[in-house]
Formats: C-alpha cells, sequence, structure tokens
C-alpha cells in the first residue's frame, strides 16, 4: 500500500503538507461542479435551462456565486454567542474534511492509509453534528434551534443502520482498512460486495440479498445523514425557514454549504468503497485499471451516487420528524441488524 | 490614455490591477443574485410564474433563499400596508450588505390603485426603504420583470467600489482637516 | 321554505323582538329584530326543526348613517333556504350581543365588524381588531372616518 | 395487504413551551399571514393567526368608486382566480337592474370561470406539494397554467387580473380559435393531471405525509361556515353549482366531488387536495360540454346598460370560487356608487377554521394543513 506522494517526495513534512492540501484542491472544484450540477440537472428534470448567462451556458455560476458570498457582509446577530456561532461552521467543514483522510483515491493514493479507516469515517462523521448544533443554538434563532435538534435526532439515529453496514462489510471483508476492502473486491465486477463479493460457490448467491438490501440500507443512511432530501428536515425550507443556518450569511454559510457538498462527496465514495468496488476496473485487473484508472473510476462512481442524490432531491417531498425517526428505528435499524447476523452466519459457514 | 496609463499607476481606482477586480468583484455580484422568497399580493403570483419553467428566473443565477441573512436582494412585489411597512424595513436591515431592493409593481412603487383612499396602504415602498429598480405594472408581465432584473445587474456592474473608497477617504480627509 | 314562511314563524316565536319585514321590489327581503335578541333569535333558527340554518354565511356591519347596524346572510344545507336578518343598533356605543356560540365562524366576522366600524360585541371571547393594526385610531368603514396622518412615524396620505 | 399509517402519541412531557411566530415573511405562509403558534417540543399546542398584513381597504373603496370601477378592485381580492371573483358582483348587479344577459356571455363566462378554476387548483396543489418539499410537481403545474394564463391575456389583454366580466357582458369578444385553444388546453390538463397523481398525489411519501394530518369533521366545517374543497374534503355535498345552480350550470354535466374514506379518512388533507385534483377534471367536463352547446354568433356588448345604477335596495350574490363561496352583498342607494359592498371572502372564512384543526399536530403538519386550505392572503384581508 505504498503512498504515491511519500514515494514521489519522501516522508517528510512537505510530502505530509502535500498530502493534506491535495483533498482541499479536491473539495473545491468538486463543490463548484457539484453546485453546478445540482442548478443544471434540476433545470432539466424540470423543463427549464438553468443558470445561462453566467459563462457559456453558465458554467461559471458557482464561481459568481463563491465571488459574491465572499463580499458579502459577515453578520453576527447581537443576541448571538458569537465564540459559538462563529466557529460552527469550521467545525462542520472540518468534520466532511476530516473524512477525506482515509478516503482512498486510487490503489497509488490514500491520504492516511491507517487501517482503521472505516471507524474513522463513522467517528468523524458524527462531528458535523456538534457543529450544527452549536450553530443552531449559538444563533439564538427559534428556527435554527429546531433545525438543529432535528438535526441531531437525525444524525444519531441513521448512525446506526450506517454502522451496521459497516460492520457488516467488515466482517466479511476481514479488516475495517479502506484499500484492502477495496482490494478484496479487485478483479472482475462480480468480485463486488454487491453482487456477493470474491467468494465463488453457491454460497455467493446466499450473500447477494443481504447486501443488496444493506446497499439500500446505506443509501438511505446517507441521505440522511447529509440532510439531502427527503431528509432534509433540519433545514426544511417550507417549515422552518433554512434551519440550523438561518442568521448565516456570507462566508459563513459558504462554509456550511460546502460542507455540506463534501459530506455529499464522502458518503457516495463509502457507498462505491463498500458495495462497489471503489478504484476497481468494472472490467477486471486487465483493462483500464491501473492507479490513474483508479481516480477515474473512484470519482466516476461517487459522482454518479452525488447525481442520484440531486436526482432524489428534486423528485421526492420531504418527510415528517416522526416518520424519519419510525424509518431509522423500526425499519432500517432491525433490517440492518438482521443482515449483520445473516451475513456473519453465511462467512461464518463460509 | 487609456491601457498604458492605467499601468503607471496599477493600484489606483482607475488603475489595471484594482480595476478589473472591481470588476469581477461587480460581475460576482451581478451574476449571483439570490433572492428572498418573500410574496406580498398579487404580484406575487406573477413572480411565482417567472420562476416556474416557461420565464426561469434562474436562467440570471436569481436562486430564492428563505431567509434574509442569505439574500442579495428584496423584491416588494406587491402592496404594502402600514402592518407591514414595520416588517419589510426588519427585513431589509437583516440582510448582508451589499444589498439592493427591486420594487415590482404599481402598488409597491406609489401606492397603485389603492393610491387614493387607501388609509392602510404605504404610498410607495420608497417611503420607508431604499429602492434601486422599480418595475412599473399592475401587475407587471414576467417579461418587465425579467427586464428590471437585467436593469439590476447593470446598475451592480457599474457600482464603484474602489472608487467610492477612495471618495469617502478623501471626504474624510476633508472632515479632519477642517 | 319561503322566506315569508320562516318570517311568520320567527313572529309567532318571538312577537316582541321581530320588527319589521322588508321586502323590496329588486333584491332579497330581510327581517329587522331587536338588537338585544339576537343571541335568541339566532339560536332558535339554528335550532328549530324544519328551519335548521346551520351555516352562516355573512354577518356585516353597517353604517347607515343615521344607525349602525348588523346583517347576518344564513343558509341552511339541509333545506336549501337562506334568510337575512338585521338589526339596528344607535350611533352612541352601539352593542349587542355575540352569536359566536352559535357559529364559530361569526367570531372573525364579528371581530371584523368592530374593526370597521366600532360595534361591540357582547360575550365575544376576543373582542380585539382584526384587520387594522392593534393600536390603530378609528373605525375605517364608519361614513364619517378621516384617515390617520401619520402611523409609527411614516406618512400615510399622498 | 392493509395499509398502515404511523401514528404518534401525544404523551404528557412536562417542559417549557416555546412561542413561534410564522410569518408574516415565511417560505410557506402564502404570503403575509402571521401565526403565533406555541410549541411543546415540535408539537402545536395553540395557533393564534394574525391578520391584516394585507388590508387593502376594499370595501372603502367601493363605496368611493362607480359600479364599472369597482370591478377591477374585486379582481384584486382573491388574484388567483380573478375572473370568478367578477362573477358574483356582476351577477349581483345584473339582478337588480333586471339584465338578461346573451346565452353566449353566459357560456363565455362559464368556460372561463372553470378555466380559471383549472388555474386556481394548479396552484393551490402546486403550493400543497411544495409545503411538502416537492418543488418539481410546481414547477410542471405553472408550465400548464401559463397556457390557461395566455388565453387569458389573448382575450382580455391580461394575464392575471382580467376586468373582463362587465356588467351586461363582457369587456371584449373571445379571440377566433378560442375553442381549439380551449380544447388543447384542457388535453395537456389532463395529461399533466395524470403525471401529478403519479409524481405527488401517489407518491408514498407524500401520501404519508397528508393522510390523516389536519382532520375537520364535517360538522365543525359547517359550523365554521367552510366552502369549497374545504367543506367537500369534509364530505359535504355542498356545492353552489348543484345547490343552487346560477347562471346556466344546471344544463351541464358534472359531479360533486368530495372527500372519501379510500385513502385517507374524510376531512385530511390528502381528502382536501384530492377534491381539488379531481374538480379539474370536472371544469374539463364543463368546458367540453359548454364549447359544443356554445352559439358562435351573437353580440356580447350589447346588453350593456348605458349607466350602471341598481335601484335602492340590497342583494347577497354569490357564486362557488374555486376556493368556495364568494358571496358580495350588495347595498344600493340607487346612485352610481354602492352604498355598501361587502364581501364575503372564501378564505378568510376557511382560514379562520385553522386554529381548530392543527393543535395537536406537529410543525410540519401545521403548514400543510395551511397548504391544504388553500388560502389567498388579498381575499382574507382585502
Amino acid at each position: 500500500m505504498g503512498n504515491f506522494v511519500f514515494d514521489l517526495i519522501g516522508k517528510n513534512i512537505v510530502a505530509a503538507l502535500v498530502i493534506c492540501i491535495i483533498p482541499l484542491v479536491f473539495i473545491l472544484p468538486y463543490a463548484l461542479i457539484a453546485i453546478l450540477g445540482e442548478l443544471k440537472i434540476g433545470a432539466w428534470m424540470q423543463d427549464r435551462v438553468g443558470p445561462m448567462r453566467t459563462g457559456w451556458k453558465g458554467v461559471l455560476q458557482p464561481v459568481a456565486e463563491v465571488v459574491k458570498l465572499l463580499q458579502k457582509e459577515d453578520i453576527t446577530p447581537t443576541i448571538a454567542n458569537k465564540p459559538l456561532f462563529n466557529l460552527a461552521p469550521f467545525i462542520v467543514f472540518i468534520g466532511a474534511f476530516a473524512a477525506f483522510a482515509v478516503l482512498p483515491f486510487s490503489e497509488k493514493f490514500i491520504p492516511s492509509g491507517i487501517n482503521l479507516g472505516l471507524f474513522f469515517v463513522f467517528a468523524v462523521g458524527s462531528f458535523a453534528v456538534i457543529g450544527i448544533v452549536m450553530g443552531g443554538w449559538a444563533s439564538n434563532n427559534k428556527y435554527s434551534l429546531l433545525g438543529a435538534m432535528r438535526s441531531v435526532a437525525q444524525i444519531i439515529s441513521y448512525e446506526l443502520p450506517a454502522g451496521m453496514v459497516f460492520l457488516s462489510i467488515a466482517t466479511i471483508a476481514g479488516t475495517l482498512d479502506m484499500q484492502t476492502i477495496i482490494l478484496n473486491q479487485s478483479g472482475p465486477i462480480w468480485n463486488w460486495y454487491i453482487f456477493g463479493g470474491p467468494q465463488g460457490g453457491a454460497i455467493k448467491f446466499l450473500f447477494i440479498p443481504f447486501f443488496v438490501i444493506l446497499f439500500i440500507v446505506y443509501l438511505i443512511s446517507s441521505l440522511a445523514e447529509t440532510n439531502r432530501t427527503p431528509f432534509d428536515i433540519p433545514e426544511g425550507e417550507s417549515e422552518i425557514v433554512a434551519g440550523y443556518h438561518t442568521e448565516y450569511s456570507g462566508m459563513k454559510f459558504a462554509m456550511f454549504f460546502m460542507a455540506e457538498y463534501a459530506n455529499m462527496y464522502v458518503v457516495s465514495a463509502i457507498i462505491v468503497i463498500l458495495f462497489l468496488g471503489g478504484w476497481s476496473s468494472p472490467f477486471g485487473t486487465s483493462f483500464m485499471d491501473g492507479p490513474i484508472w483508479g481516480i477515474f473510476w473512484m470519482v466516476g462512481k461517487a459522482f454518479f451516487f452525488v447525481f442520484v442524490q440531486i436526482w432524489l432531491r428534486w423528485t421526492l417531498p420531504r418527510l415528517r420528524v416522526d416518520q424519519l425517526m419510525y424509518l431509522g428505528w423500526k425499519v432500517l435499524l432491525p433490517l440492518s441488524i438482521a443482515c449483520f447476523m445473516a451475513i456473519a452466519f453465511l462467512a461464518m459457514i463460509n | 490614455m487609456g491601457f498604458l496609463n492605467r499601468l503607471d499607476d496599477p493600484f489606483n481606482a482607475e488603475g489595471i490591477i484594482l480595476g478589473k477586480v472591481e470588476d469581477l468583484l461587480n460581475w460576482g455580484r451581478a451574476r449571483s443574485d439570490w433572492y428572498l422568497s418573500f410574496g406580498l399580493a398579487c404580484c406575487a403570483i406573477e413572480f411565482m410564474a417567472v420562476n416556474a419553467s416557461h420565464f426561469d428566473l434562474m436562467r440570471f443565477g436569481c436562486i430564492p433563499r428563505p431567509s434574509p441573512r442569505q439574500a442579495d436582494f428584496i423584491i416588494i412585489s406587491g402592496t404594502v400596508t402600514m402592518k407591514m411597512a414595520e416588517r419589510i424595513i426588519t427585513l431589509y436591515e437583516q440582510m448582508a450588505e451589499p444589498k439592493y431592493v427591486l420594487s415590482m409593481g404599481s402598488c409597491a412603487n406609489s401606492g397603485g390603485p389603492y393610491w387614493e383612499h387607501g388609509y392602510h396602504v404605504l404610498k410607495g415602498i420608497d417611503r420607508v426603504i431604499p429602492v434601486d429598480v422599480y418595475v412599473p405594472g399592475c401587475p407587471p408581465k414576467p417579461e418587465a420583470f425579467l427586464d428590471g432584473i437585467v436593469k439590476l445587474q447593470k446598475k451592480i456592474n457599474q457600482q464603484a467600489i474602489f472608487k467610492k473608497r477612495a471618495k469617502l477617504a478623501e471626504e474624510e480627509k476633508i472632515i479632519v482637516n477642517d | 321554505m319561503l322566506v315569508q314562511e320562516i318570517y311568520d314563524n320567527l313572529k309567532e316565536k318571538f312577537p316582541e323582538a321581530v320588527l319589521e319585514f322588508i321586502g323590496t321590489a329588486t333584491g332579497d327581503p330581510s327581517t329587522v329584530v331587536d338588537a338585544g335578541q339576537i343571541y335568541n333569535i339566532c339560536k332558535y333558527l339554528r335550532d328549530q326543526d324544519g328551519l335548521e340554518f346551520d351555516y352562516l354565511a355573512l354577518l356585516s356591519g353597517m353604517d347607515y348613517k343615521d344607525k349602525f347596524g348588523t346583517v347576518y346572510h344564513l343558509y341552511s344545507l339541509k333545506y336549501k333556504h337562506r334568510f337575512v336578518i338585521k338589526t339596528y343598533l344607535p350611533k352612541e356605543d352601539p352593542s349587542l350581543p355575540s352569536v359566536e356560540r352559535i357559529w364559530k365562524t361569526a367570531n372573525w366576522h364579528e371581530r371584523e365588524a368592530y374593526d370597521m366600524f366600532g360595534i361591540k360585541f357582547e360575550n365575544h371571547p376576543n373582542m380585539i381588531r382584526i384587520l387594522c393594526p392593534y393600536d390603530w385610531e378609528g373605525y375605517p368603514l364608519r361614513k364619517d372616518y378621516v384617515g390617520q396622518e401619520t402611523y409609527h412615524g411614516v406618512r400615510i396620505p399622498v | 395487504m392493509e395499509r398502515k399509517f404511523i401514528e404518534y402519541d401525544f404523551g404528557r412531557v412536562d417542559s417549557e413551551r416555546m412561542r413561534l411566530n410564522v410569518g408574516p415573511q415565511h417560505p410557506s405562509t402564502h404570503g403575509v399571514l402571521r401565526l403565533e403558534i406555541e410549541l411543546e417540543g415540535e408539537i402545536v399546542t395553540d395557533v393564534i393567526p394574525h391578520i391584516g398584513y394585507l388590508h387593502r381597504c376594499f370595501e372603502k373603496y367601493c363605496e368611493q368608486m362607480q359600479y364599472p370601477q369597482v370591478i377591477p378592485y374585486i379582481d384584486r381580492l382573491d388574484y388567483i382566480a380573478s375572473m370568478n371573483n367578477e362573477w358574483p358582483f356582476v351577477m349581483g348587479v345584473e339582478k337588480m337592474m333586471n339584465i338578461q344577459v346573451p346565452e353566449r356571455v353566459e357560456y363565455i363566462r362559464v368556460i372561463f370561470a372553470e378555466l380559471n378554476r383549472i388555474a386556481n387548483h394548479q396552484i393551490a396543489v402546486a403550493t400543497f406539494g411544495m409545503d411538502a418539499g416537492a418543488f418539481t410537481p410546481f414547477l410542471y403545474l405553472f408550465r400548464d397554467r401559463e397556457m390557461i394564463l395566455n388565453l387569458f391575456e389573448h382575450t382580455s389583454g391580461a394575464r392575471l387580473l382580467y376586468n373582463y366580466f362587465w356588467v351586461g357582458g363582457l369587456a371584449h369578444d373571445v379571440p377566433p380559435n378560442f375553442k381549439d385553444t380551449a380544447l388543447n388546453i384542457i388535453k395537456t390538463v389532463r395529461a399533466t393531471n395524470e403525471e401529478v397523481m403519479r409524481l405527488l398525489m401517489g407518491n408514498k411519501i407524500f401520501v404519508e405525509r397528508t393522510v390523516k394530518v389536519g382532520i375537520l369533521p364535517a360538522d365543525v366545517a359547517i359550523n365554521f361556515a367552510c366552502s369549497g374543497p374545504v367543506l367537500r374534503g369534509s364530505g359535504v355535498e355542498w356545492d353552489l353549482r348543484k345547490a343552487q345552480p346560477y347562471s346556466i350550470y344546471d344544463r351541464f354535466d358534472f359531479n360533486v366531488c368530495v372527500g372519501s374514506n379510500e385513502i385517507g379518512v374524510i376531512g385530511d388533507s390528502w381528502n382536501r387536495n384530492i377534491v381539488r385534483m379531481n374538480e379539474m377534471e370536472q371544469s374539463c367536463r364543463i368546458i367540453e360540454q359548454a364549447i359544443a352547446q356554445m352559439p358562435n354568433e351573437g353580440d356580447v356588448r350589447e346588453k350593456f346598460p348605458k349607466k350602471v345604477r341598481p335601484p335602492k335596495g340590497e342583494i347577497y350574490c354569490s357564486a362557488e370560487n374555486p376556493k368556495g363561496e364568494l358571496g358580495f352583498y350588495l347595498v344600493a342607494d340607487g346612485g352610481n356608487k354602492p352604498f355598501r359592498l361587502k364581501s364575503r371572502p372564501t378564505s378568510f372564512v376557511n382560514l379562520a377554521v385553522l386554529p381548530e384543526i392543527c393543535k395537536g399536530y406537529m410543525v410540519a403538519d401545521l403548514i400543510l394543513i395551511l397548504g391544504s386550505i388553500d388560502i389567498v392572503l388579498g381575499e382574507v384581508d382585502r
């Protein structure tokens, strides 16, 4: 598991800095593309054209937004708790950014190849909720508070099914290391966990339904963890104005925005790593495979799930808080536990 | 004159660097107008129609924001009453600078059909908050409204940021000297 | 049921309170009743078999220049007949019993009549202004109303 | 399989209650309504509507304006359905002045009123979907509404506030291709409705959000004098077009849509909305029949009175607006201005029922219940 940057520069502080900066360099253009994608895909689904006057066909729209947000006045309400209010967006963003530390981009490039990658993602994934609660509470706005309260309940509820999914994959893969999980799935497309994993024989077909269920469970949980429709109740526009970021303006609001899009990539990447073979090529090891192609496959697959999230946003209505809880605790959690048991059992007899 | 002169003192407000930076900043503000999704009266329905597929306000980079903190301009779309005027002032004050106001329809411009006997109607929103663009009509057609947006963008594009700064600094100097 | 029959029925029951039957060449006929008895009359109209006016379509305040008044437009969804009751009120301190307990819809209508004409409804649970701001001066729909000059520092007239 | 819906238990939790102002600026109060709500956690325990943020002195204006001048102000009451608004007033004055309008005018009025009913219900369903978080049906419905508005604009010259029904006739004759355009609109409306039924009304999330939410029993609805889809959603078959047929509505074959127990329970938000969806279909049927029966020749202005000056008297004339019963109580003193014109504002009356039906539900439900009542603030506040 050689790290490409360390190979290139050697293990020193410069290399460490470069490794830190690469995900940041990735997030900024990605967020711009995702915002543009959201606007354009939404427009395309709704018989519109979307932004079209900023640059060629409006491709510079997100750039204009960033330039605009940079100039906006940074308001801190008088009655807000200033330190917490100012800190909150950064904490939310750090939570999303930290997860990039263990997300592999390719065979050769993973910022930090710790062997507890899955656990780490799970841990920093909960970081965002602290920022959201801080922001919601410190704003001293009732709508923000409501949004923050909803967000806590939601993220904590959906961590559990997500955790069960992680456990199931860890059981079958025998590791928490992202790269190993992906390596397990390398080879032809039917080695991916969603198609039953690398093991051969008849038992593979017993695995498939459970993995598909787990895949769907994680897809739903990931939507809830990133506050995307139909689980966008913490910022449910028609109910509680803008939820936890009602009082934020300018760049602080942009941080929330960027964190949301970064989170979208993180959960999409995890789906891809856990179920769809990460950076491995669908055509097996012989064709379009390798470190550079790995980046293509990894980002491409993850972008597909970002697209799915955008797609769902423009299609579905929003759930209510109690329905959300019901779905999390009474449907997804038992389902994921059952799948975990079944997979553990199958793994044992295999 | 022109280009070479602007190179002489690039950090002057009219110089090549600050001039271009100003253009960029103005471009950003003009092209990304987030508006406060807020409707008052009849005009709000036309305004909803402008948002919808047929006219598609998002073509101009106008995206609705529910919270005034994140909005760049507010559209006064309809009759403003005395009861509502105070709320509109609050909303306007909550918005972050730079902020703009677009007055849509006759009622917001001047009281419109409620001009004469409307004991409870504010005769023009410019009595309480400054207005950047007036769009006439009762209600204005969507095309007229889009024209108003284009006008607003033109206005933002011509705004002076650094020149204004320099001018303000000069005025301050005069005041200090006095 | 015809309006005349309802009027006769009502006159029989409340000979004192039912004052006058106005039948005009154009438009709807109406019945003038004593303002003090309006609650009892309305309750009777709603509960009596064969009348059952369960739907208060409209309650309006009136300014007849020399006196105030209220007008009640009633329907019966069951029998599909309608009836109009009127009351007259004095110019000074107009007040009459509320019918809010009979038809809940009267709640807002009566508040509006209070807001616009200053007619007070007794036993109303929440007799405050509804359309104008709570600190508005005067009753706008009175014929002799003169508008406010300023409201909270903002000039109103043109 | 039996449908099961989530029920939540409002157990008592001793906690501090929070007072929250929803509006006047809020993304889903449909205008400038202000609701002062009391919350226990997320559960609404009390709602106090504060209205009047759009009080435009309509009734004062009517006393200052001559009869024909009143019509534009009536347009601005329920600005989503202006054609329907004008009708009861015009009808009332015509009754007072004893004018019998020509056949052709009646048919054109019916067609335009029904088209406007469709346009209104499209907005109602669209904004209701948006309250629930579904943005796309909103745009689909608005796209179709644009066709109706184009026809109106072609006919009357205005997109929203038409001033088209005049006392004794119509302001203009219809354009030459009117019938084809109207039939074309009906075709599109039906196609989109089918799509909306699948995309929104049949959506599992949407059904769960709206079913059993904001149940309005029939007796409460009548006691609050609700009308229109709010009353019919509660299962009361009361439609002025059938109950007291005005104009030429007795010539058409259409059904009164009422709520049912099919998916939700009678009187819940889903039923109020499905009534609107079904009414669009009924309006299409009426338009089809009216176009088939409509005489081709005739002057729409021939019965214009020289002076609109109704004799002394008073009349209450009401019509079935898309939102419910809109009536005008007109008191004439023989002059050229109304002595008093009091409107029976549909939304005003329907909104009064809101505090009654949303206690005990969550904030998210409150928004949906408000959306299902379908108010227009221009009419609430006048």
